[in-house]
């Protein structure tokens, strides 16, 4: 390798490797300029998707998700709470979302990343505005006793898109939530059913009809990146640190916006832009529907 | 509604109907109980292993023993945190931590201290520090599901972890524990089984080398019966070092 | 309730005037540079000296006189109920500045520049007056350590419950509300270096309260002296002098 | 820290090479153990241990408590250390934190057994009063008072000791226990029940330096040490854990004739220890 003496273009001059590393932004602007990027995708074009259900025994409900490398795990644990006052016949949903240690090197123990509490208070609120679940079905018995599900998602491997991957955990796993069956014991303690004796005991189940949760128009997002006048629709973390501005757009599945949420960033969405993008996503959602369907009649067969 | 959450009612998970005290798992002098999931005394969960799960980490593993579940990203070597003295060697910083979900009831998702201390201990020996003065390597631990035997699948997983990250180790280390339940040892337990375990055994081991870097006994245990749990734990080491093995091996064979 | 009997007698039967008993040794811990353990009653409490030494966060370092740290921490077995306890609390961090201070204003700081000197302070058991104690140890185990210092600071605390002053209150004595003051001195040059007091008191009474306080410092002061003596004493004889 | 010039740890080293260590102590030999009971008398017992310069304190305190569902039969022992920065600077503010931790994980493995109870030196059984309702909690807490090695050997001792001259209030249960309630129980403030300490194992610590290993070895030693394996023992001469510190592999044939020399050395500690707690009983009593 001979010296660069230019200081404008090296890349003649350099392993492809080193350019990525030095010049990142130059790397990914070339890429753009021949319509491609760095994996081979189209602008367009969100990465492969694919849903486990299930994947966690010891839960009520579990997903395990994958938007191209970024991973994460859900899964519902439901225990009984006495309702709030205010809303006696409703249960409650307790979303969390982690980003423990092993996703990623900026985040250390002890030391919680910044995206973690923003991921879970955009969820929660999504999750709430989208009027998916209705709280009354979480009732057990009016004023005595309600589901608190807790939901926690675990993202397992951190490469870009991590609003989009933790909101499709968060639907899946829900969709695979079984509430288990239980009965009022004499205390007035809510006491689970086991399978065996389940005949034999007089008491009926408090939730007879109430096993899974009716899920009424399912959230589905995408998150772009605007960058000059290119869109790339689901970026990588790489293509997330190099280039700046984020718009992430929450449609359901009768593609109503629900949300749309853009953090700062360099570069001004222009209507049209925003428009674009609300285009890419109507996609994404016939996509990831089909996805969720998938995994939930495979489940069904088993 | 997620919006209440900070204001959170105390809540419990509903336990079983019926308070029946379960049969106990095993009588103390019968000989032919069978294991909860069926497996002969000596015999070992079907192990599987898989390298390079998280992509923004320099190596890491995943492994599932039956239901424990167990995913170690390794970070570095990288810069030690600023306040650290200058070193010759490298340093080695380890934590384990489970998911809220991982027990049967709802944990609170915290740091494991004394996993941490233990697979810190169990790894020390085996990688070559001086191969990376100044610096400092993460083993970071994340049990996605508990099942028993949680730590030494964590260790085995966060050594294959650290070759797939490519940090020199002597060798790989393989760690199995034995349960003693009445006059029974049974390996690598599940979590029934630890439960009324009378006492326990873990070894970690190099086995190439034939050497114990971290060991630990708990209850009571004559000689000949630590004799028989060590042998024990040491064949089925070797063996579970062989299926590692293969797993790097397979990982490698792919990348080209 | 009452606190003292109409025959003039405390909860423990002391006398109103009367301090617990006393009992101080130097050298209980073997690595320090300076250590002492001392006793009050049933307030117990050890601390060690390391230092003079070299400034181990060098930004601390000063070039004109040395630096003086101290740590207070509480065992877990050291009061009735037992907890545990978070280090760094903030009544910890509070006595820790006060025992801080108090040593600082003694110690002849301009001799020693650019070194460090820690002072950790343990109690075993609290029974009231645990600051007192600790300000009493660690003057023993600066002396221990042979840090230069202006004279011997000591400390004290006294009361004033059922209109009656009373010196070194005791835990039940301290947790009755009443006004609680510790004083600590400088008893050659008997001077007072520290002054503390929570609750109400009649301007009238302080003066009292505070001249029992004082009385009791240089009662101690003089059984650290006779024990400092003591202890240099042993010293000789096992040098053979 | 201890700073050792190379000249020092040469001779540590040969010293122990020669059976002779820098204090005139043979490998296996113990220095004198110094034990003071019922030192602190908030607590149902205490004890303080001094080996050398290592010095620690042990307390217990009991509490009434309710079983686990698991172990309704028995009662529940926790035990936790502290390191005062008064035994070494850099254990101030958080600084003792990590070691704390290592000797409480190590004392709960050798002294507590398994998590059925079996091994245990404390009969757990003894502690319940109402099976499945009502309790004794013991809580264990050792302090680091001054430190010169060997701390775990040291605590143990001293755990042990203060077990023995632990007191339990007899408790006379009131209400009727059948019931779903919470018994009520009257604790006595006159009659203690001892507890039974015969089956409490002592730790014995081999610390290899070079090719050989030690008991009771000091800081000085410690700093040379390639690894260290805790062995308790009860008198039965069973093993009731072992836990391994250093991170330098060993052979397990080394590890099992280090058992058996373990074996060996706790005898004559199991001994010198109880003539000592019972002398230091006898002290406190009179």
């Amino acid at each position: 390798m001979g010296f660069p003496n230019a200081s404008g273009d090296l890349s003649s001059e350099m392993e492809v490797d080193a350019f990525r590393r030095l010049f990142p932004l130059q790397f990914h602007e070339r890429h753009l300029a021949e319509s491609i990027r760095p994996d081979g995708r189209p602008f367009g074009r969100a990465r492969d998707t694919s849903i486990a259900l299930g994947a966690v025994a010891s839960a009520n409900g579990s997903a395990l998700v994958k938007i191209g490398s970024t991973t994460m795990l859900a899964a519902i644990k439901m225990e009984v709470m006495t309702p709030l006052l205010e809303s006696p016949d409703e249960g409650c949903i307790a979303i969390d979302f982690h980003m423990p240690p092993i996703c990623s090197p900026i985040v250390r123990p002890g030391r919680p990343a910044e995206a973690a509490p923003v991921v879970s208070k955009q969820l929660s609120d999504t999750i709430a505005s989208s009027g998916m679940i209705d709280l009354k079905e979480l009732s057990l018995v009016s004023g005595k006793a309600a589901w608190m599900a807790y939901l926690d998602i675990y993202c397992l491997n951190a490469d870009g898109a991590l609003f989009d991957t933790a909101l499709l955990s968060a639907v899946a796993a829900l969709s695979h939530l079984q509430i288990p069956a239980v009965s009022l014991n004499d205390d007035g303690k809510v006491v689970l059913m086991s399978e065996e004796d389940g005949e034999m005991v007089a008491k009926e189940p408090v939730n007879k009809e109430k096993r899974k949760l009716t899920l009424k128009s399912i959230p589905f997002s995408l998150t772009c990146l605007l960058h000059k006048n290119y869109i790339l629709a689901d970026p990588t973390a790489e293509e997330e640190s190099v280039m700046e501005t984020l718009v992430t757009i929450v449609l359901d599945s009768s593609s109503q916006l629900i949300s749309l949420y853009k953090p700062g960033g360099s570069v001004l969405a222009y209507t049209s832009a925003i428009q674009d993008c609300v285009a890419l996503t109507r996609q994404r959602v016939k996509e990831l529907q089909s996805v969720l369907d998938e995994a939930n009649s495979a489940m069904e067969v088993e | 509604m997620a919006g209440k959450a900070g204001t959170t009612p105390t809540t419990y998970s509903p336990s079983p109907t019926t308070k029946k005290t379960k049969a106990p798992l095993f009588k103390d002098d019968d000989v032919d109980w069978v294991r909860p999931d069926g497996r002969g005394f000596p015999q070992c969960r079907p192990a599987f292993f898989r390298s390079g799960a998280v992509n923004a980490a320099s190596g890491s593993a995943y492994a599932e023993f039956g239901n424990t579940k167990v995913i170690v990203s390794v970070f570095g070597p990288r810069e030690s945190k600023k306040a650290m003295m200058y070193s010759d060697v490298g340093r080695l910083n380890c934590n384990v931590s489970y998911t809220t979900f991982a027990t049967p009831t709802r944990g609170q998702g915290s740091d494991h201290k004394e996993f941490t201390a233990m697979l810190h201990k169990a790894l020390e020996g085996a990688i070559m520090m001086e191969t990376f003065p100044k610096t400092t390597v993460d083993v970071f631990a994340l049990v996605l599901e508990s099942g028993g035997s949680d730590l030494p699948v964590v260790i085995s997983c966060a050594s294959l972890a650290l070759a797939d990250a490519g940090i020199m180790m002597y060798d790989l280390v393989a760690a199995v524990s034995v349960s003693c339940l009445g006059k029974n040892l049974v390996i690598d337990p599940i979590l029934e089984e630890e439960n009324c375990q009378d006492g326990s055994l873990m070894i970690t081991c190099m086995p190439s080398r034939y050497e114990i870097t971290q060991l630990t006994v708990t209850g009571d245990w004559s000689t000949p019966k630590i004799n028989e749990g060590m042998q024990l734990c040491l064949d089925a080491c070797a063996k579970l070092a062989k299926i590692m093995r293969s797993c790097l091996k397979a990982a490698t064979d792919s990348q080209e | 309730m009452e606190y003292v009997s109409p025959e003039g007698l405390r909860l423990d039967g002391r006398r109103p005037m009367e301090m617990r008993q006393l009992r101080a040794e130097i050298g209980v811990v073997a690595k320090a540079d300076g250590s002492a353990s001392f006793e009050m009653g049933n307030t117990k409490v050890i601390a060690a000296v390391y230092g003079p030494r070299e400034v181990q966060n060098r930004s601390q370092q000063m070039s004109d006189k040395a630096l003086v740290r101290c740590e207070y921490s509480m065992a877990n077995f050291s009061t009735g109920d037992r907890r545990r306890k978070p280090k760094g609390d903030r009544r910890s961090t509070e006595i820790s500045l006060v025992i801080r201070q108090t040593m600082e204003a003694c110690i002849l700081t301009h001799l020693l520049p650019r070194s460090q000197i820690d002072i950790y302070v343990q109690v075993l058991q609290a029974d009231g007056g645990t600051r007192s104690a600790c300000i009493n140890a660690a003057t023993l185990a600066l002396a221990d350590a042979g840090i230069p210092m202006l004279d011997l600071v000591t400390s004290c605390s006294a009361g004033y419950l059922n209109s009656t002053p009373l010196l070194d209150l005791n835990y039940v004595e301290d947790s009755a509300g009443g006004p609680d003051v510790t004083v600590g001195i400088l008893p050659k040059l008997d001077k007072v270096t520290l002054l503390q007091m929570d609750s109400k008191l009649p301007i009238d009474n302080l003066e009292t309260v505070m001249q029992l306080a004082i009385e009791g410092c240089k009662a101690i002061a003089n059984h650290i002296r006779e024990v400092l003596l003591e202890n240099t004493k042993e010293l000789e004889y096992r040098r053979g002098v | 820290m201890v700073g050792l010039s190379l000249g020092e740890k040469h001779f540590i080293q040969g010293g122990i090479a020669q059976d002779l260590r820098c204090d005139g102590r043979k490998r296996l030999t113990y220095r004198p153990i110094y034990v003071e009971t019922g030192i602190i008398p908030q607590a149902n017992g205490s004890a303080r241990v001094r080996m050398g310069a290592t010095d620690v304190i042990a307390s217990v305190k009991a509490e009434l408590g309710r079983p686990s569902s698991l172990h309704p039969d028995k009662g529940k022992v926790s035990i936790h250390i502290d390191c005062s920065p008064t035994a070494e600077p850099s254990f101030e503010g958080r600084g003792g934190e990590e070691l704390s931790s290592e000797l409480s994980v190590a004392l709960q493995l050798c002294l507590l057994g398994g998590k059925s109870g079996a091994g245990s030196g404390i009969d757990l059984r003894s502690l319940v009063v109402v099976e499945g309702k009502v309790c004794w909690d013991l809580y264990i807490d050792g302090l680091v008072v001054s430190s010169d090695g060997n701390l775990l050997d040291c605590l143990g001792a001293a755990i042990k000791a203060a077990l023995s001259n632990t007191g339990i209030p007899r408790v006379q249960v009131t209400a009727d226990p059948s019931s779903d309630e919470q018994p009520e129980v009257d604790i006595s403030d006159e009659e203690f029940l001892q507890l039974d300490t015969s089956g409490i194992p002592v730790i014995v610590t081999l610390t290899k330096v070079g090719r050989h290993y030690i008991v009771d070895a000091t800081g000085e030693e410690e700093s040379q040490m390639s690894s260290a394996v805790s062995i308790s023992v009860n008198r039965q001469g069973h093993i009731c854990g072992i836990t391994k510190r250093g991170g330098a592999g060993l052979d397990p044939s080394i590890i099992l004739d280090m058992i058996s020399v373990a074996k060996h050395v706790s005898e004559q500690l199991i001994n010198k220890l109880d003539s000592e707690i019972a002398a230091a009983e006898a002290e406190e009593e009179s």
